[in-house]
């Protein structure tokens, strides 16, 4: 008997896409994953504008994760002109960047992810029946939020964020008074693991490869190399040598393989599989506890994955506002030079690669952008092909939401997806 | 005089009134009336702040009797965001006022004089106190007479009042719309052309009127081309007012503070600054 | 019975409909006051409309969002564009100064596979629009106070002055006048709440135009602080490009040079 | 009668007055002089100076320890007495409450002249009519002055021409003026309370010598301000000059931004702000507006001064003309302050030569 599952539009994802799965006995006949928000062709508008708009206009990629695209901007920017950004500046950047984690992460687990857990058409929803625990979400997230705006101006699309550094420093007084808030949503966000971990999980164990940034002593945000469960281990500027992306009929979006392999999968999982040791001995017990020690593969429990990085960025927060001291220049000066340069950084979904070409006059004459979702597009479709068979006796209400749910799982952000530029493909 | 709110904590908090009765006078104009317990006060011409508790605040002319104590009305057009608002208002609804501000008609002027009283549309709710005062005293004047312009016949206001003055032995009153229709017997054209037709003398005479800016230009020039004084001419302003009681800024027009210098002026004070485009 | 809403999106980045969600502290009460409808980047329920009001994000850019476009009109008492894409094309517009088809193929290897129109446009240029709410991306105490007053019948207090009013109520030096740094400041809309400015950096005119914009003169002194015509010209072709005032003195710059 | 105290002095004089207000003086803040809370003497701006053009304003390191070594900052004691936002009142189930004021007893150090001119301004605006601002009322008479008198001028100063400075007369509670040989301040008693700190400090009466010194630095100040506003028969010729195709050619370079209005120490504009909660409570605000705004004039479904022109010649004629009708003085205090923070540098008084210029002109063809 042949059944279709049409799901002209997801929900709880950020931007437009649609999913279409033909199932024929226990198999999968067709399946279309295709994202439908129109292209806005990024790259070529950052042709022609100069080097220090970088930040600004990448940053209107994604209003989920601006933080992500300024802060691998800056990253390509800096590593072009071999500049440093280091000491309190680079704490000031993981500091905006812990904002990022716990305010989209937060709104995915509260507010996109968990209503499918417990059986809630949205948070909204669910906060009827569980009003503390929606306002205990609300109040994580704002207090991330709040970072990020005492950082970089506002939540979303930050204003403060530059090639070298920041236009403005915090006070110690400013960043102090943050202290009782994230105290106590440390402990919330360890409530908020224990409380995700209870759910009922399918059974789904995936053979991702892992990719992810590394860094050589952290829990990564941002770091010059890219490294893989499977041997990857490269500088950045060796991206386009592993990695390509594709173009395909059904998608306004790219879809990125590794050039020997095919799919691999970036976002929570991927660096909480490849760093498990990084994280503090807190972190990885409460990781054990709720049977993720050293890695997860199972998409549904990206939530746990997500809750644990939420507790991890509220400690990073306090740890560096413990020791920050003001810079005492809030940038480091940056001259415009013809070079190239790449940058990656971790966007909570995931690994976010930039590359520039800029001219002496500091103009971008070239730009490549790789969102996390354009490479987590391949293992998404694997994940739906592979989660149908044996599953086929659910009712199609079922079937089609948990198959919603996995592609929830990866938070995509389909708004991102959709404007990047394809280099490699013309030499295959 | 008494004010509402002399010795309150702040000149800009307005008192708590409910509506106790709400008469639509045209499809866009309400009355709305408000029981004052007597501590109320006012002379005609003067105007309060009242407000929608959220929703804002606009100046508005009292347009009931002056020597009726307990009560008080306005009269609006629904005009905007504000005045809107009210209109949906009912019996019970609370809202917020303050006053009254502003000049008074100058009536002492028109002690035996004939008082002309000249309303445009709308114009004529803050004229209706004032009719009400002059028909108490109607023996300090000569002549009364009122000429009322209006854009068609649905749009006259207080159709029951103009009947009952209409029929007084001791008024005129005489009424033209801009467009006629096929019931309407009466005067077709503006209120300059009533001007011209009214019994006066122009040298002991005195004109209160109100209406859109530019009726009221143009029944100054009627009035002074039959030869009356700017002196003896006065018009009820308008300007965007925002604390009706001077603070705020918004209402000048030259040196004067519409709110608190007005908003009743003569013409002669006012028709220079009057002539000058986006004063 | 409560007001019905519905939140949705054309082609944008998905930040300003995201500004409701983070209105932390009033989501739960505006859920209270409202019925959320429509709202996919939040809620797997799909009621039908008619809709009291719908919010819409991002910008026009295919056949297929032009004729959806229409549909959603029809069945909404009340539009209300929200952010740069949906109020002027956003800063995808800047493809109206170029040729599209260089576009695509400078993203896409398969241009044939991408379908779009050769402009993106704000809403308000296919259907009538009743509110426009500015910002790349709005801000959400003006998304909050706009539901708020659209719920007792009073004008929202969005303010079309520009950014300098807020920048001096915040209390910020100008930086133009006491760094010598360019600002958009006083030809930009007011919203923001002046955040650059209060960052040490001029404003770059993500609110849009502001009421009365005097672009010329605001160019002349951007000269004299050593702006470039180039700089000037990309300064005005950001996140409102396509801003009809915004793009005129562009252009007056581009043919004088 | 004058009294001299020196830095420390100065010192103990800001921390009794801690004690019973909330102290604010200038302080560098982001590159230029501000007004903010204050702690001690180490606080104030030593060293440093101002230099002003028509939009533009840097400041430097001066070559003397001054600690009132620069001129006016953008701010004025307005910000303080009379904040861009003030609540009114709030709103619930029936009945309206007033807001009232929450600050506490203020003393600003470090007012000029021309700012006790502009307060004795706004009190006849807010405190002298028919209806008092309650907000205002209540911060000004909690206030403590220590104003100081300015031994150096900007080139946007021209309190000259309008009879308001350089030299203090009054409106103080303790006048200061800063003498750099040997450090010290010469000390103006201006009221009773002014006289009550003095005396807790450690002080002494000053020798005529000293008076004369201090005196004499103010001259110079006086003598060295050139920018001049013509104030004959001003109001009137406004009046008259309403028409004036000047009024355009502002306008060109006019950006109506607000900026002169907002750093003018007299401009009093508000707007009332009403908002609404999800709860059904309502609540007003007051903040300040502009004549530059188009909502300003709005009536009736139109600005009544929508060109720019007519919203430039509103403030400048209201400034230096009407008011002068209304409140009895002018409305500018001759600070520069408009002239240096508008960011296209329109200077106030340039435009009103200009208008005499062509007048002028005029008259002899
Ligand atoms: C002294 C005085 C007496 C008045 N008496 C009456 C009266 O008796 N009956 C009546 O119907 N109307 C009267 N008006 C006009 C009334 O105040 C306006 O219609 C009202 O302010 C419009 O507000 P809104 O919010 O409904 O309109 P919107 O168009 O939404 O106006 C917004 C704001 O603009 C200003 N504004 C708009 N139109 C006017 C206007 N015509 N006059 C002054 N300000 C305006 C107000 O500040 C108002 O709050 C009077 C006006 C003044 C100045
Ligand atoms: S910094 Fe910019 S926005 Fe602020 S006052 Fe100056 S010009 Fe205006
Ligand atoms: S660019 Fe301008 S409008 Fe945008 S946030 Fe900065 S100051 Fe505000
Ligand atoms: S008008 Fe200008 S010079 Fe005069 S007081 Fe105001 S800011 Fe100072």
């Amino acid at each position: 008997m042949k059944r279709t599952i049409n799901v002209d539009y997801l929900a709880r994802v950020e931007g437009e896409g649609a999913m279409y799965l033909e199932i024929e006995g226990d198999q999968v006949k067709d399946l279309q994953f295709s994202i439908f928000e129109p292209p806005r062709f990024f790259e070529a508008f950052m042709r022609g504008r100069h080097f220090t708009e970088a930040p600004d206009l990448t940053a209107r990629i994604c209003g989920i994760c601006p933080i992500a695209y300024q802060m691998s901007s800056v990253a390509a920017m800096e590593n072009a002109v071999g500049a440093t950004v280091d000491g309190q500046l680079q704490e000031l950047r993981r500091l905006i960047y812990c904002g990022e984690w716990i305010e989209s992460h937060v709104l995915h687990v509260y507010m996109l992810h968990s209503p499918d857990f417990l059986g809630y058409q949205s948070a909204i929803h669910m906060a009827a029946d569980y009003p503390e625990i929606v306002e205990r979400g609300l109040r994580m997230k704002k207090i991330g939020n709040g970072i990020v705006t005492l950082l970089g101006g506002r939540e979303i699309h930050p204003i403060n964020v530059k090639v070298g550094g920041f236009y403005r420093t915090p006070t110690n007084a400013e960043v102090d008074a943050m202290i009782p808030d994230l105290e106590w949503a440390y402990e919330a966000a360890i409530e908020t693991a224990r409380w995700v971990g209870r759910f009922d999980f399918p059974e789904f164990d995936r053979p991702y490869e892992f990719v992810s940034t590394a860094h050589p002593t952290d829990y990564p945000f941002m770091g010059d190399r890219v490294v893989s469960d499977r041997g990857i281990d490269i500088p950045v500027h060796e991206w386009n040598d592993v990695f390509e992306e594709l173009h395909v009929e059904r998608s306004n979006a790219l879809h990125a393989r590794i050039k020997a392999r095919g799919a691999y999968h970036v976002g929570p999982m991927a660096r909480y599989s490849l760093n498990f040791d990084k994280l503090p001995d807190d972190l990885q017990a409460l990781g054990a506890e709720l049977g993720i020690a050293n890695e997860c593969r199972n998409p549904y429990k990206s939530i746990i994955v997500r809750s644990i990085e939420v507790a991890l960025a509220y400690l990073l927060a306090l740890e560096i506002i413990d020791r920050y001291e003001p810079p005492t220049s809030p940038a480091v000066p940056i001259e415009a030079m013809a070079a190239e340069g790449h940058g990656v950084s971790e966007a909570p979904r995931g690994l976010l690669y930039h590359r520039y070409v800029v001219d002496a006059e500091g103009m971008i004459t070239d730009a490549q952008i790789t969102p996390p979702t354009s490479q987590n597009q391949l293992s998404i479709e694997e994940d739906l092909m592979a989660y149908v068979p044996g599953r086929t006796h659910l009712d199609d209400e079922t079937l089609q939401w948990q198959l919603e749910q996995a592609i929830r799982a990866y938070d995509p952000c389909i708004s991102c997806a959709t404007h990047f530029l394809d280099l490699t493909v013309k030499r295959s | 005089m008494d004010t509402l709110n002399a010795g309150s904590v702040s000149a800009m908090l307005p008192s708590a009134f409910p509506i106790v009765d709400k008469d639509w006078e045209l499809a866009d104009t309400y009355t709305l009336h408000f029981a004052t317990d007597g501590a109320f006060d006012f002379d005609p011409g003067q105007m309060v702040m009242i407000s929608q508790p959220g929703v804002g605040e606009v100046p508005i002319s009292i347009s009931s009797n002056p020597d009726v104590h307990d009560r008080m009305s306005l009269t609006i057009r629904g005009s905007g965001s504000v005045t809107r608002a009210l209109g949906r208002l009912d019996y019970g609804d609370v809202v917020g006022i303050r006053g009254p501000y502003g000049t008074p008609w100058p009536l002492d002027t028109a002690i035996d004089q004939d008082l002309m009283i000249i309303a445009g549309g709308i114009g004529l709710a803050p004229l209706r106190s004032l009719i009400y005062r002059a028909l108490a005293r109607r023996s300090d004047f000569r002549n009364l007479t009122l000429l009322y312009g209006s854009r068609d016949p649905q749009s006259l206001l207080f159709e029951r009042e103009l009947h009952e003055w209409r029929g007084r032995f001791d008024m005129e009153v005489e009424i033209t719309v801009d467009r006629s229709s096929p019931e309407w017997m009466g005067e077709v054209g503006l209120v300059t052309s009533l001007v011209d037709r009214a019994r006066f003398s122009e040298a002991d005479a005195v004109a209160m009127v109100c209406g859109p800016e530019i009726m009221m230009h143009f029944v100054g020039i009627a009035l002074t081309d039959k030869g009356m004084h700017p002196d003896n001419i006065f018009f009820s302003m308008e300007r965007n007012m925002k604390c009706g009681i001077g603070l705020c800024g918004h209402c000048q027009l030259g040196a004067e503070f519409l709110c608190k210098d007005g908003p009743v002026f003569s013409l002669s004070r006012i028709e220079p600054l009057m002539k000058v485009e986006e004063l | 019975m409560k007001p019905r809403l519905a939140v949705l999106k054309f082609a944008s980045c998905d930040g300003c409909q995201l500004s409701l969600l983070d209105a932390e502290d009033e989501l739960l009460a505006i859920a209270g006051a409202v019925d959320i409808a429509y709202f996919p980047e939040a809620s797997r329920e799909y009621l039908d409309g008619p809709y009291d009001v719908t919010l819409i994000e991002g910008s026009v850019t295919t056949e297929h969002d032009r004729n959806r476009l229409r549909q959603i009109r029809q069945d909404t008492a009340m539009l209300v564009s929200i952010g740069a894409c949906a109020t002027a094309g956003g800063v995808q517009a800047l493809k109206n100064f170029g040729n599209v088809d260089d576009f695509v193929s400078l993203v896409y290897a398969t241009p044939d596979y991408i379908s779009t129109l050769s402009t993106s446009t704000p809403i308000s240029d296919h259907v009538r629009v009743d509110f426009e709410l500015r910002g790349c991306p709005i801000n959400k105490h003006q998304l909050v106070e706009l539901i708020a007053a659209l719920l007792v019948g009073r004008k929202p207090n969005i303010p079309t002055y520009s950014v300098c009013v807020e920048c001096k109520a915040r209390g910020n030096p100008c930086v133009m006048v006491a760094h010598g740094t360019p600002c958009l400041g006083p030809i930009t809309q007011a919203g923001c709440g002046a955040i650059c400015p209060a960052y040490n950096r001029g404003c770059y005119g993500c609110f849009g135009p502001s009421e009365s914009p005097n672009t010329d003169s605001l160019e002349s002194w951007w000269q004299s602080l050593g702006v470039g015509d180039d700089e000037w010209i990309r300064t005005l072709r950001t996140f409102n490009a396509g801003a009809p005032p915004f793009v005129e003195a562009g252009a007056k710059t581009e043919a004088r040079r | 009668m004058a009294h001299i105290i020196d830095i420390d002095g100065l010192d103990g004089l800001i921390a009794s007055l801690k004690a019973e207000f909330d102290v604010i003086g200038p302080i560098v803040r982001d590159g230029l002089i501000r007004y903010g809370p204050i702690g001690s003497v180490a606080d104030l701006p030593r060293g440093w100076t101002d230099v002003q053009e028509g939009g533009s304003y840097r400041l430097e390191p001066g070559n003397t320890e001054a600690l009132f070594g620069f001129v006016l900052g953008p701010d004025s004691g307005k910000t303080n007495l009379f904040p861009p936002r003030a609540p009114m009142w709030t709103y619930r189930e029936g009945s309206f409450s007033a807001t009232p004021d929450s600050t506490r007893p203020m003393a600003i150090i470090g007012l000029r002249a021309c700012d006790l001119a502009a307060i004795a301004i706004q009190d006849e605006v807010l405190l002298n009519g028919p209806y008092v601002d309650s907000h205002y009322a209540a911060r000004r008479s909690q206030l403590f002055i220590v104003a100081v008198n300015c031994t150096t001028f900007a080139t946007n100063c021209f309190c000259t021409s309008m009879n308001t400075g350089p030299r203090l007369e009054s409106g103080f509670d303790l006048g200061l003026t800063e003498v750099l040989d040997d450090h010290h301040f010469v000390v103006h008693v201006g009221s009773e309370a002014g006289a009550s700190f003095l005396a807790g400090l450690d002080q002494r009466q000053a020798t005529s010598d000293e008076l004369a010194e201090a005196d004499q630095l103010i001259d110079i100040t006086a003598n060295s301000i050139t920018k001049r506003l013509d104030t004959t028969d001003i109001a009137q010729f406004l009046a008259d000059n309403l028409e004036s195709p000047r009024w355009s050619a502002i306008a060109e370079r006019c950006l109506a931004c607000t900026n002169c209005t907002a750093a003018c120490p007299t401009c009093f504009c508000t707007s009332p702000v009403d908002t609404t909660d999800f709860d059904g409570s309502a609540a007003r605000e007051r903040v300040w507006d502009s004549c530059f705004s188009l909502d300003y004039s709005y009536m009736g479904g139109d600005p009544v001064r929508s060109s720019g022109s007519s919203r430039y010649r509103q403030w400048m004629t209201h400034k230096l003309g009407t008011w002068i009708e209304q409140f009895g003085t002018s409305g500018c205090v001759g600070c520069g302050r408009c002239i240096t923070w508008c960011p296209v540098g329109i200077d106030i008084t340039e435009e009103m030569a200009a208008m005499r210029a062509e007048v002028l002109a005029k008259e002899a063809r």
